[in-house]
C-alpha cells in the first residue's frame, strides 16, 4: 500500500512530460489525450483502492531517510483526510478531462493543454500527501503556476487580465506561506510538520514568534482560499478559465492548497487554539455573507458560479473554525462540526464541478454566457439541463441532494457549539443562495428558447457522460451520506483532531 | 545588531508589497514580485547562519574541500537546509518571472500599454 | 528574416566567451555533488551562455539547430530523466532511495540527477528565452 | 564583527535600489536598479556562507534582466495616481506597520522569551530551548556511509537537494517546466479557432 503513495504524484508528472515529447513526435500526436485520461483514471482507481485499504495512517519516508525513527528526508503521509481529498481531486479531474476531450477541439495546442493539466493534477496530490512543511508550498507553487496559465489559456483580452491578476496575487500568497514556513524552521529546526508540532510548544506555540508565523500562514492560505477580503482574484480568475478548469480550479484547486493546508496547519502543526477559531470563523462567515450577496446580483452564469464558491467554502472554513474552538474541550461537537465541513468540502467539489462543467456545456453550444440572452434550454438541451438543475438543486440545499445535509450538519453542529446568530447566518445564506438558482432556473432553463438557446443542440456524448456521473454522484452521496460517515468522514476528522498530539504518530514506517 | 538585520529584512519585503498593491505598471508590479522573492530568499539564509570559526570572516559554506575538514563543517558551518530551500525558491521565481513576462508582453500587444487602469478602461 | 545582430566587436568577444560559459556551466553541474555548485546553477549558466549567442548573433545567427520545440522536447527529456532516477529508487526498496554506491564522494545517483536537472534546466529556459523574443519581433495582430 | 555589519550596509544599499527600482518612472533604470539589488542580494549570500546560492543567483539576475529588458515595449511609466490608489497605499503602511510590531515582537526586539533564535544562533547551534534540528545530522554524517545516514557528497546543500530532499527537487524541475511550458501557452498567437478552423 505504501508503495502506492508515490504514484500519485509521480504518475501525473511523468505523464505531463511524456506529454510533451509525443507532441513533437510527428504521428504520435494523436496519443496525448488517451494518456492524459489514462494517467487521471489511473489516480482515480488507486484513490479508490487506498480509500478500500487500511483506514489507519500511512506513512512514506522518501528515499528511506530515517534514522531512530527521526526522519531525514520528506515524508509522505496517507491519513483519513488525505484519503477523503484523493478521491475527491481524482473524480474532479478524471470527469475534468474526459469533458475536455470535446470542449477544448476549440482551443489551439490541446496538448499544452493537457500537460498543464495533468501537472496541476499531480501536484495536487502531492500538496495533500505531504506530510512537510516546505513539500507542501512546493507543491502548491507547481499546482499554482500550472493554474494561472491555465486561466489564460484562451488568450483572450480579459483572460489575459485576469490570469495576470490571479498570478500576481497567488504569488503574494506563496510568498507569505514561504515566510511562514521559514519562520516555523527557524523556531524548531525541522521541517516534518510532525517535529514541528512536537517542538512547537517547547519553545512557545502562543508566543510572538510563533503568532508571527501563523499570521504569514493563515494570510497565505487565505488567499490562496479566496477567502473574504482576499478573494478579489477569484471571481475574475475563475469564470476566465476553459469551463473543465474552472470546474478544476473551483471544485478541488481552491480546497487543495487552500481550504486543506488551512486545516491541516491550523490543527496538526499550530495546534487548535480560541485564536486561531476567531480568526477562522471570522474569515468564514465574513466570506458566506459577503460571496453571496455578490453572487445574487450577477448575470454571467459562470462568474455566478465563482462568487457562490467563495460563499459556500465559507461554510466549510466556518465549520471548521467551530471546530477549532471546541476541539481542546469537548470532541464530539468538534467532530461533528469537522463532519459537516468535510462532507461540505466534497459536496461541493461535485456539485460546482458539475455546475461549472454545464455552465461550459451551454456555453459551448448557445454561445453566451449571460443568463439574459437564454432561455428554454430544457427544450433544446435536455441532458445539460437535467444536469445543471441537479448541481443547482444541490448547491441551493434543496433536500434530497447532497448540499442540503451537510449545510444541515453544519447549522445542527453551530447551534449545537452555542453559535445561534452563526446558524441563522447560515440559513439566511443558503436561501439567498436558493434564490440566486432559482433566477439560474428562470432565465436560462425555463421559458421560450431565445437568443443562442435557440441554435443549441446537445452536447456530445463524453461531455454529457462527465456531467451525468457528477450529477450521479450528487445524488448518491446525498442518499448514502450514513454510509460513507464511517468509511471517509470518520477517519478525516479523527486525523484532524488528534491535533498535535496525533502528529507524533505520522512518523512510522521503515529506517534504515 | 541581528534585530536591525530582520527587521530591515521586512522593510524589504514591505517595498515589495506595497509595489504590488500600490503601482499600476506591469512591469512595476513584475519588479514587485521580484523583490517579495528577494526578502524571503533573504530571510531563509539569514535564519541559517552562524558566524565562522575566527570571528569576522564570513560564514563557513557547508562544503568540505580544500581548507576545510569535515569536522570544522560540522562545527561551524551554516545550516544547509535553509540554503536548498532558497535553491528551490530562487528557480520558482525565475520560472514565475518567465510566465510573468509573458503575460505582460500578450497584455502589451492587446492593450497597447503596460497600465493596468488604462487596461481595465479598455475592458469595459 | 533579417537577423539583429550586434557589431563585429560584440561577436568576436561572445564566440570567444560563449565556449567558457557553456564549459562552465556543466564543469558546475558535474562537480555539484563534491564542490559549490549544482544542476541548477549549470543550468542557468549553460542556459545564459546561449542567450549571450542570440543576443550578439541574432535568432538565426548561429544556433538554428536549437529551435523551441527541440528545446521543449529536451527539456521533458530532462525532467523525465530525473523522474527515472526517482522510479528506478524502486529497484532498491523504496521511491528515491539512492542506489548506486554510495560511499565518500560518489554520490550514487547525485551525479545522473544533476545531469538531468542541468538539461532540463538549461534546454527549458533557453526555450522560453528564444520563445519570449520572438514573440517581441512579430507584428502586431489585429 | 565585520561581517554583520557588511551584510547591513548590503542590506541598506538593497532598500534604497528597491525604493528607486519602485518609484522612478523610467522602467529602464527600474529594472536596472533591481538588477542592482539582485547582485547585492548574491554578495550577501556570498557572506553568509552560500556560494551555491551566489552562483545562482547571478546567473537568474543575468537572465531576469534580460527577460525584463526585452519585454520593456515603452520606457515610461505613464500611469497617474488616483485617490484609490492612495488608499491603497495608506492600507499597506496600516497592515505593515501592524506587521512590523509582530515582527519587532518577533525577534525579540522587547526581550521576549518565545522570540526568535537571534541572528547568528540558528537552533542548529544548539542552546536554545529545543534540540539541533535535522541540518545537524546533514552536517554530522556527510563523510558516512549511507547505512549510517550519510549521502557521499562533499556538499551538504547537493546531498540535501539531490538526496535527503530529492523529492523537493523534483517539484522544483517541475516548477521550471510547468513555467515555461505556461509561457509557451500564453504566447500562442491564437488560443480560440475560429467556425470551421483547422490548426
Amino acid at each position: 500500500m505504501t508503495a502506492l503513495i508515490p504514484l500519485f504524484v509521480v504518475v501525473p508528472l511523468g505523464a505531463a512530460f511524456v506529454v510533451v515529447i509525443l507532441a513533437h513526435v510527428r504521428g504520435l500526436k494523436a496519443l496525448t489525450p488517451l494518456l492524459a485520461v489514462a494517467a487521471v483514471a489511473f489516480n482515480f482507481v488507486a484513490a479508490l483502492v487506498m480509500l478500500g485499504g487500511d483506514p489507519g495512517r500511512l506513512s512514506l519516508l522518501v528515499g528511506e531517510w530515517g534514522l531512530n525513527g527521526t526522519p531525514l528526508g520528506i515524508e509522505m503521509v496517507c491519513d483519513g483526510l488525505t484519503r477523503l481529498m484523493l478521491v475527491t481531486i481524482n473524480l474532479i479531474a478524471l470527469a475534468s478531462i474526459a469533458f475536455a476531450r470535446s470542449y477544448m477541439r476549440r482551443f489551439t495546442s490541446v496538448w499544452m493543454f493537457e500537460a498543464l493539466f495533468l501537472l496541476m493534477t499531480g501536484a495536487m496530490n502531492g500538496v495533500v500527501l505531504a506530510g512537510d512543511l516546505f513539500n507542501m508550498y512546493v507543491f502548491i507553487e507547481v499546482a499554482a503556476i500550472a493554474s494561472y496559465a491555465l486561466v489564460g489559456f484562451g488568450c483572450e483580452t480579459e483572460e489575459l487580465e485576469a490570469a495576470f491578476k490571479y498570478l500576481v496575487l497567488g504569488t503574494v500568497g506563496s510568498a507569505l506561506i514561504l515566510l511562514g514556513v521559514t519562520v516555523l524552521y527557524s523556531l524548531t529546526g525541522h521541517l516534518n510538520m510532525a517535529r514541528v508540532a512536537e517542538r512547537l510548544p517547547v519553545v512557545g506555540a502562543t508566543g510572538p514568534a510563533a503568532l508571527l508565523a501563523a499570521v504569514f500562514l493563515l494570510a497565505g492560505l487565505a488567499l490562496k482560499a479566496a477567502m473574504v477580503p482576499f478573494h478579489a482574484w477569484l471571481p475574475d480568475a475563475h469564470p476566465s478559465a476553459p469551463a473543465p478548469i474552472s470546474a478544476m480550479l473551483s471544485g478541488v484547486l481552491i480546497k487543495a492548497a487552500g481550504v486543506y493546508a488551512l486545516a491541516r496547519i491550523v490543527f496538526n502543526v499550530l495546534g487548535p487554539n480560541p485564536q486561531f477559531a476567531m480568526i477562522l470563523i471570522a474569515l468564514g462567515a465574513l466570506s458566506m455573507v459577503v460571496g453571496v450577496f455578490l453572487a445574487v446580483g450577477q448575470w454571467d452564469f459562470k462568474r455566478l458560479l465563482a462568487y457562490h464558491s467563495i460563499s459556500q467554502m465559507g461554510y466549510v472554513v466556518l465549520a471548521l473554525g467551530v471546530a477549532a474552538e471546541w476541539a481542546p474541550t469537548d470532541r464530539a461537537i468538534a467532530a461533528l462540526c469537522l463532519f459537516g465541513g468535510l462532507f461540505h468540502l466534497f459536496n461541493h467539489a461535485a456539485f460546482k464541478g458539475l455546475l461549472f462543467l454545464s455552465s461550459g456545456s451551454i456555453e459551448q453550444q448557445a454561445g453566451t454566457r449571460q443568463l439574459k440572452d437564454m432561455g428554454g434550454l430544457t427544450r433544446t438541451m435536455p441532458l445539460t439541463s437535467f444536469c445543471c438543475r441537479i448541481g443547482a438543486l444541490s448547491i441551493a440545499g434543496v433536500p434530497p441532494f447532497n448540499g442540503f445535509f451537510s449545510k444541515l450538519i453544519i447549522i445542527i453542529a453551530l447551534v449545537l457549539a452555542g453559535h445561534p446568530v452563526l446558524a441563522g447566518l447560515a440559513v439566511l445564506v443558503a436561501l439567498m443562495t436558493l434564490l440566486s438558482f432559482v433566477k439560474v432556473q428562470r432565465y436560462a432553463l425555463e421559458g421560450e428558447p431565445a437568443g443562442g438557446a435557440k441554435a443549441a443542440r446537445e452536447a456530445p456524448a463524453p461531455m454529457l457522460a462527465a456531467m451525468l456521473a457528477l450529477a450521479a454522484v450528487c445524488v448518491v452521496s446525498g442518499l448514502a451520506m450514513v454510509l460513507l460517515r464511517d468509511q471517509l468522514f470518520g477517519p478525516a476528522s479523527d486525523a484532524l483532531l488528534a491535533g498535535a498530539k496525533g502528529a507524533k504518530q505520522l512518523v512510522v514506517g521503515a529506517m534504515p | 545588531m541581528g534585530i536591525a538585520i530582520y527587521v530591515l529584512t521586512f522593510a524589504l519585503l514591505l517595498i515589495g508589497i506595497y509595489a504590488v498593491v500600490a503601482k499600476k505598471n506591469v512591469i512595476k508590479i513584475i519588479i514587485g514580485v521580484l523583490i517579495i522573492e528577494y526578502a524571503v530568499n533573504m530571510l531563509l539564509v539569514l535564519v541559517g547562519y552562524r558566524p565562522a570559526a575566527q570571528s569576522g570572516d564570513a560564514g563557513t559554506p557547508p562544503v568540505i574541500g580544500p581548507g576545510i575538514s569535515a569536522e570544522e563543517v560540522a562545527r561551524a558551518s551554516v545550516d544547509p537546509l535553509p540554503q536548498a530551500m532558497v535553491l528551490t525558491s530562487i528557480v520558482i521565481g525565475l520560472g514565475l518571472t518567465a510566465l510573468m513576462v509573458a503575460m505582460g508582453l500578450r497584455l502589451y500587444e492587446k492593450y497597447g500599454t503596460f497600465d493596468m487602469d488604462q487596461i481595465r478602461r479598455l475592458r469595459g | 528574416m533579417k537577423h539583429s545582430g550586434m557589431t563585429l566587436i560584440v561577436r568576436s568577444v561572445a564566440r570567444l566567451v560563449t565556449g567558457f560559459i557553456c564549459v562552465f556551466g556543466v564543469y558546475t553541474a558535474v562537480t555539484g555533488h563534491v564542490g559549490p555548485g549544482g544542476g541548477f546553477s549549470g543550468g542557468v549558466i549553460l542556459a545564459i551562455g546561449g542567450l549571450l549567442l542570440v543576443l550578439a548573433f541574432g535568432r538565426h545567427g548561429s544556433l538554428s539547430l536549437f529551435t523551441e520545440g527541440r528545446c521543449r522536447v529536451a527539456g521533458a527529456v530532462g525532467a523525465l530523466g530525473f523522474v527515472l532516477v526517482a522510479l528506478s529508487g524502486y529497484a532498491q526498496g523504496g521511491f528515491f532511495v539512492n542506489g548506486l554506491p554510495h560511499e565518500w564522494e560518489t554520490g550514487g545517483t547525485i551525479l545522473l540527477s544533476d545531469l538531468a536537472v542541468l538539461l532540463n534546466v538549461a534546454a527549458g529556459l533557453f526555450g522560453a528565452f528564444l520563445a519570449l523574443s520572438a514573440f517581441r519581433r512579430r507584428p502586431r495582430e489585429v | 564583527m565585520g561581517v554583520e555589519y557588511l551584510i547591513l550596509a548590503l542590506i541598506g544599499f538593497m532598500l534604497i535600489a528597491a525604493l528607486v527600482a519602485v518609484e522612478t518612472r523610467d522602467l529602464l533604470s527600474s529594472v536596472i536598479a533591481l538588477g542592482a539589488a539582485g547582485f547585492a542580494l548574491s554578495a550577501i549570500d556570498l557572506l553568509l556562507g552560500a556560494p551555491d546560492l551566489a552562483i545562482t543567483q547571478v546567473g537568474v539576475e543575468v537572465i531576469t534582466l534580460v527577460l525584463l529588458i526585452r519585454a520593456e515595449v515603452t520606457r515610461r511609466d505613464t500611469s497617474t495616481p488616483a485617490l484609490r490608489d492612495a488608499l491603497r497605499t495608506g492600507a499597506v503602511l496600516l497592515a505593515g506597520g501592524l506587521v512590523l510590531a509582530v515582527v519587532l515582537l518577533a525577534v525579540g526586539a522587547f526581550g521576549d522569551k518565545a522570540a526568535l533564535p537571534a541572528f547568528g544562533e540558528p537552533v542548529l547551534a544548539g542552546g536554545g530551548a529545543v534540540p539541533p534540528g535535522v541540518s545537524k545530522d546533514y552536517l554530522e554524517k556527510m563523510t558516512l556511509t549511507r547505512a549510517e545516514g550519510g549521502t557521499g557528497a562533499g556538499n551538504a546543500v547537493t546531498a540535501v537537494l539531490l538526496d535527503y530532499r530529492a523529492y523537493d527537487t523534483l517539484g522544483e524541475a517541475t516548477v521550471i517546466f510547468v513555467s515555461i511550458i505556461g509561457a509557451y501557452a500564453i504566447i500562442r498567437r491564437v488560443g480560440r479557432k475560429r467556425e470551421g478552423e483547422s490548426l
